[in-house]
Protein backbone atom coordinates (compact mmCIF):
# COMPACT_ATOMS: atom_id res chain seq x y z
CA UNK A 1 0.00 0.00 0.00
CA UNK A 2 1.29 3.31 -0.75
CA UNK A 3 1.71 6.20 1.41
CA UNK A 4 -1.45 8.40 0.27
CA UNK A 5 -3.34 4.84 0.26
CA UNK A 6 -1.95 4.35 3.70
CA UNK A 7 -2.97 7.75 4.80
CA UNK A 8 -6.83 7.39 3.52
CA UNK A 9 -7.43 4.42 5.03
CA UNK A 10 -6.08 5.99 8.27
CA UNK A 11 -8.49 9.00 8.03
CA UNK A 12 -11.24 6.82 7.10
CA UNK A 13 -10.70 4.71 9.88
CA UNK A 14 -11.08 8.17 12.00
CA UNK A 15 -13.64 9.08 10.44
CA UNK A 16 -15.92 6.36 11.29
CA UNK A 17 -13.88 5.80 14.89
CA UNK A 18 -14.84 9.23 15.97
CA UNK A 19 -18.36 9.29 14.49
CA UNK A 20 -17.52 12.43 12.22
CA UNK A 21 -18.68 10.18 9.08
CA UNK A 22 -22.25 9.38 10.18
CA UNK A 23 -22.55 12.87 11.95
CA UNK A 24 -21.37 14.44 8.24
CA UNK A 25 -24.38 12.32 6.80
CA UNK A 26 -26.82 13.75 9.07
CA UNK A 27 -25.93 16.78 8.32
CA UNK A 28 -26.11 16.15 4.43
CA UNK A 29 -29.82 14.59 5.57
CA UNK A 30 -30.83 17.23 7.78
CA UNK A 31 -29.89 19.82 5.08
CA UNK A 32 -31.79 18.22 2.58
CA UNK A 33 -35.15 18.53 4.39
CA UNK A 34 -34.30 22.24 5.09
CA UNK A 35 -33.71 23.35 1.70
CA UNK A 36 -36.98 21.41 0.43
CA UNK A 37 -34.93 18.60 -1.80
CA UNK A 38 -37.03 15.94 0.01
CA UNK A 39 -40.15 17.27 -0.57
CA UNK A 40 -39.61 18.35 -4.33
CA UNK A 41 -38.22 14.58 -4.46
CA UNK A 42 -41.74 13.23 -2.69
CA UNK A 43 -43.62 15.00 -5.39
CA UNK A 44 -41.68 14.25 -8.06
CA UNK A 45 -42.81 10.85 -7.05
CA UNK A 46 -46.15 11.20 -6.69
CA UNK A 47 -46.10 12.96 -10.06
CA UNK A 48 -44.19 9.83 -11.69
CA UNK A 49 -46.98 7.32 -9.35
CA UNK A 50 -49.67 9.46 -11.25
CA UNK A 51 -48.66 9.47 -14.71
CA UNK A 52 -47.49 5.30 -14.80
CA UNK A 53 -50.07 4.26 -12.76
CA UNK A 54 -49.81 2.38 -9.21
CA UNK A 55 -50.07 -0.75 -10.67
CA UNK A 56 -47.17 -0.03 -13.32
CA UNK A 57 -44.75 0.57 -10.68
CA UNK A 58 -42.28 -1.21 -8.12
CA UNK A 59 -39.94 0.64 -5.73
CA UNK A 60 -37.25 -0.28 -8.32
CA UNK A 61 -38.70 1.36 -11.20
CA UNK A 62 -39.41 4.11 -9.22
CA UNK A 63 -36.18 4.43 -7.93
CA UNK A 64 -34.63 4.36 -11.31
CA UNK A 65 -36.96 7.39 -12.18
CA UNK A 66 -36.37 9.51 -9.80
CA UNK A 67 -32.61 9.07 -9.38
CA UNK A 68 -31.22 11.68 -11.82
CA UNK A 69 -33.37 14.30 -10.43
CA UNK A 70 -32.68 13.28 -7.05
CA UNK A 71 -28.88 14.22 -8.02
CA UNK A 72 -29.46 16.97 -9.91
CA UNK A 73 -32.08 19.03 -7.20
CA UNK A 74 -29.10 18.92 -4.72
CA UNK A 75 -27.80 22.66 -4.58
CA UNK A 76 -24.56 23.65 -4.71
CA UNK A 77 -24.68 25.43 -0.99
CA UNK A 78 -25.43 22.26 0.39
CA UNK A 79 -22.75 20.71 -1.39
CA UNK A 80 -20.32 22.99 -0.40
CA UNK A 81 -21.09 23.01 2.80
CA UNK A 82 -20.10 19.28 3.21
CA UNK A 83 -17.40 19.88 1.28
CA UNK A 84 -15.99 22.79 3.87
CA UNK A 85 -17.06 20.70 6.92
CA UNK A 86 -15.03 17.67 5.51
CA UNK A 87 -11.70 19.55 4.63
CA UNK A 88 -12.07 21.62 7.72
CA UNK A 89 -12.00 18.08 9.90
CA UNK A 90 -9.23 16.64 8.09
CA UNK A 91 -6.86 19.88 7.85
CA UNK A 92 -7.59 19.06 12.11
CA UNK A 93 -7.07 15.53 11.59
CA UNK A 94 -4.55 14.73 8.75
CA UNK A 95 -0.93 14.26 9.86
CA UNK A 96 1.55 13.86 6.65
CA UNK B 1 11.14 20.65 1.40
CA UNK B 2 8.40 22.47 4.49
CA UNK B 3 6.63 24.53 1.63
CA UNK B 4 6.27 21.67 -0.58
CA UNK B 5 5.52 19.45 2.42
CA UNK B 6 3.19 21.73 2.93
CA UNK B 7 1.69 21.83 -0.71
CA UNK B 8 1.43 17.94 -1.01
CA UNK B 9 -0.35 18.10 2.13
CA UNK B 10 -2.97 20.70 1.01
CA UNK B 11 -3.51 19.07 -2.71
CA UNK B 12 -4.17 15.56 -0.59
CA UNK B 13 -6.73 17.39 1.74
CA UNK B 14 -8.12 18.55 -1.71
CA UNK B 15 -8.36 15.68 -3.42
CA UNK B 16 -9.71 13.33 -0.60
CA UNK B 17 -12.04 15.58 0.84
CA UNK B 18 -13.85 16.24 -2.80
CA UNK B 19 -13.54 12.05 -3.03
CA UNK B 20 -15.21 11.79 0.29
CA UNK B 21 -18.04 14.51 -0.49
CA UNK B 22 -18.96 12.60 -3.45
CA UNK B 23 -19.29 9.35 -1.72
CA UNK B 24 -21.18 10.71 1.69
CA UNK B 25 -23.36 12.45 -0.97
CA UNK B 26 -23.87 9.44 -3.00
CA UNK B 27 -24.57 7.19 0.21
CA UNK B 28 -26.99 9.60 1.26
CA UNK B 29 -28.66 10.22 -1.85
CA UNK B 30 -29.29 6.86 -3.12
CA UNK B 31 -30.23 6.02 0.66
CA UNK B 32 -32.86 8.89 0.98
CA UNK B 33 -34.13 8.06 -2.57
CA UNK B 34 -34.73 4.24 -2.10
CA UNK B 35 -36.79 5.74 1.67
CA UNK B 36 -38.56 8.22 -0.32
CA UNK B 37 -39.98 5.63 -3.52
CA UNK B 38 -40.60 2.84 -0.95
CA UNK B 39 -42.55 5.20 1.25
CA UNK B 40 -44.71 7.48 -1.48
CA UNK B 41 -45.39 3.61 -3.39
CA UNK B 42 -46.40 2.49 -0.10
CA UNK B 43 -48.63 5.69 0.59
CA UNK B 44 -50.31 5.72 -2.56
CA UNK B 45 -51.26 1.85 -2.08
CA UNK B 46 -52.59 2.32 1.68
CA UNK B 47 -54.49 5.61 -0.27
CA UNK B 48 -55.93 3.77 -3.14
CA UNK B 49 -57.08 1.03 -0.36
CA UNK B 50 -58.64 3.50 1.38
CA UNK B 51 -60.20 5.15 -1.65
CA UNK B 52 -61.65 1.91 -2.95
CA UNK B 53 -62.89 1.07 0.35
CA UNK B 54 -64.94 4.19 1.27
CA UNK B 55 -66.05 3.88 -2.53
CA UNK B 56 -67.40 0.29 -2.38
CA UNK B 57 -69.73 1.35 0.62
CA UNK B 58 -70.82 4.41 -1.04
CA UNK B 59 -72.03 2.16 -3.96
CA UNK B 60 -73.43 -0.29 -1.45
CA UNK B 61 -75.58 2.83 0.17
CA UNK B 62 -76.07 3.47 -3.22
CA UNK B 63 -78.06 0.36 -4.60
CA UNK B 64 -79.79 0.12 -0.99
CA UNK B 65 -80.71 3.20 -1.58
CA UNK B 66 -82.47 2.75 -4.97
CA UNK B 67 -83.59 -0.81 -4.28
CA UNK B 68 -85.19 0.53 -1.10
CA UNK B 69 -87.32 3.47 -3.33
CA UNK B 70 -88.74 1.22 -5.84
CA UNK B 71 -89.56 -1.56 -2.71
CA UNK B 72 -91.13 1.41 -0.97
CA UNK B 73 -92.94 2.56 -3.95
CA UNK B 74 -94.44 -0.71 -4.69
CA UNK B 75 -95.44 -1.87 -1.47
CA UNK B 76 -96.93 1.59 -0.76
CA UNK B 77 -98.97 1.47 -4.64
CA UNK B 78 -99.92 -2.33 -3.91
CA UNK B 79 -101.49 -1.52 -0.58
CA UNK B 80 -103.26 1.28 -1.46
CA UNK B 81 -104.24 -0.21 -4.44
CA UNK B 82 -105.31 -3.02 -2.46
CA UNK B 83 -107.47 -1.04 0.26
CA UNK B 84 -109.16 0.66 -2.95
CA UNK B 85 -110.17 -2.60 -3.94
CA UNK B 86 -111.52 -3.82 -0.95
CA UNK B 87 -113.66 -0.79 -0.24
CA UNK B 88 -115.20 -0.47 -3.45
CA UNK B 89 -115.88 -4.55 -3.05
CA UNK B 90 -117.47 -3.63 0.18
CA UNK B 91 -119.59 -0.81 -1.56
CA UNK B 92 -120.91 -3.46 -4.56
CA UNK C 1 -63.70 14.31 -12.55
CA UNK C 2 -62.21 13.35 -8.70
CA UNK C 3 -60.66 10.68 -7.68
CA UNK C 4 -63.77 8.77 -5.69
CA UNK C 5 -65.69 10.16 -8.39
CA UNK C 6 -63.82 8.18 -11.00
CA UNK C 7 -63.34 4.97 -8.36
CA UNK C 8 -67.40 4.83 -7.81
CA UNK C 9 -68.00 5.09 -11.72
CA UNK C 10 -65.71 1.67 -12.37
CA UNK C 11 -66.78 0.28 -9.39
CA UNK C 12 -70.50 0.44 -10.87
CA UNK C 13 -69.57 -0.12 -14.13
CA UNK C 14 -68.00 -3.00 -13.18
CA UNK C 15 -70.74 -4.42 -11.16
CA UNK C 16 -73.09 -3.71 -14.80
CA UNK C 17 -70.92 -5.36 -16.82
CA UNK C 18 -70.84 -8.66 -15.26
CA UNK C 19 -74.36 -8.25 -14.20
CA UNK C 20 -73.33 -8.30 -10.43
CA UNK C 21 -75.46 -5.14 -9.86
CA UNK C 22 -78.97 -6.80 -10.33
CA UNK C 23 -78.07 -9.67 -9.03
CA UNK C 24 -77.45 -8.10 -5.42
CA UNK C 25 -80.73 -5.67 -5.76
CA UNK C 26 -82.39 -9.41 -5.76
CA UNK C 27 -80.48 -10.43 -2.96
CA UNK C 28 -81.00 -7.58 -1.32
CA UNK C 29 -85.19 -7.91 -1.67
CA UNK C 30 -84.77 -12.07 -0.57
CA UNK C 31 -83.09 -10.45 2.16
CA UNK C 32 -85.98 -7.79 2.85
CA UNK C 33 -88.58 -10.55 2.98
CA UNK C 34 -86.74 -13.06 4.48
CA UNK C 35 -86.18 -10.84 7.49
CA UNK C 36 -89.43 -9.72 7.96
CA UNK C 37 -88.63 -5.90 6.31
CA UNK C 38 -91.53 -6.14 3.48
CA UNK C 39 -94.31 -7.16 6.38
CA UNK C 40 -93.62 -4.94 8.83
CA UNK C 41 -93.80 -2.24 6.22
CA UNK C 42 -96.67 -3.21 4.60
CA UNK C 43 -98.42 -3.27 8.62
CA UNK C 44 -97.13 0.55 8.81
CA UNK C 45 -98.59 1.16 5.52
CA UNK C 46 -102.28 0.07 6.63
CA UNK C 47 -101.46 2.18 9.95
CA UNK C 48 -101.09 4.98 8.07
CA UNK C 49 -103.75 4.90 5.49
CA UNK C 50 -105.97 3.95 8.43
CA UNK C 51 -104.97 7.05 10.44
CA UNK C 52 -105.33 9.45 7.45
CA UNK C 53 -108.06 8.39 5.98
CA UNK C 54 -108.29 6.14 2.10
CA UNK C 55 -109.44 9.31 0.41
CA UNK C 56 -106.54 11.41 1.67
CA UNK C 57 -103.96 9.65 1.03
CA UNK C 58 -101.87 9.29 -2.32
CA UNK C 59 -99.38 6.78 -3.21
CA UNK C 60 -96.65 9.72 -2.97
CA UNK C 61 -98.05 10.75 0.20
CA UNK C 62 -97.69 6.90 1.64
CA UNK C 63 -93.88 6.79 0.18
CA UNK C 64 -93.07 10.22 2.09
CA UNK C 65 -94.77 8.42 5.45
CA UNK C 66 -93.20 5.24 5.32
CA UNK C 67 -89.50 6.16 3.81
CA UNK C 68 -88.21 7.18 7.24
CA UNK C 69 -89.07 3.93 9.02
CA UNK C 70 -88.19 1.79 5.98
CA UNK C 71 -84.90 2.98 6.06
CA UNK C 72 -84.68 2.44 9.63
CA UNK C 73 -85.90 -0.94 9.30
CA UNK C 74 -82.89 -2.44 7.27
CA UNK C 75 -80.99 -4.35 9.34
CA UNK C 76 -77.42 -4.05 9.71
CA UNK C 77 -76.41 -7.72 9.48
CA UNK C 78 -78.20 -7.11 5.91
CA UNK C 79 -76.13 -3.99 4.61
CA UNK C 80 -73.15 -5.13 6.00
CA UNK C 81 -73.35 -8.93 4.15
CA UNK C 82 -74.26 -6.76 0.83
CA UNK C 83 -71.33 -4.49 1.55
CA UNK C 84 -68.99 -7.87 1.83
CA UNK C 85 -70.32 -8.90 -0.92
CA UNK C 86 -69.23 -6.18 -3.09
CA UNK C 87 -65.71 -6.33 -1.77
CA UNK C 88 -65.54 -9.53 -2.32
CA UNK C 89 -66.73 -9.62 -5.78
CA UNK C 90 -64.72 -6.89 -6.96
CA UNK C 91 -61.16 -8.55 -5.01
CA UNK C 92 -62.45 -11.63 -7.41
CA UNK C 93 -63.04 -9.81 -10.52
CA UNK C 94 -61.55 -6.31 -10.80
CA UNK C 95 -58.04 -4.55 -11.31
CA UNK C 96 -59.17 -0.94 -9.93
Amino acid sequence: MNKDAQMRAAINQKLIEMGERERLKDLLRAKLIECGWRDQLKAHCKDVIKEKGLEHVTVEDLVAEITPKGRALVPDSVKKELLQRIRSFLSQHATL
Amino acid sequence: EEARLKQEKELFITLFSQALCAELTEDVLMQSIKEIAASEISQAKQEKAACISRCTEEVCSGLIEETLSKEIHQLAKETLQKKVQCVRMYMK
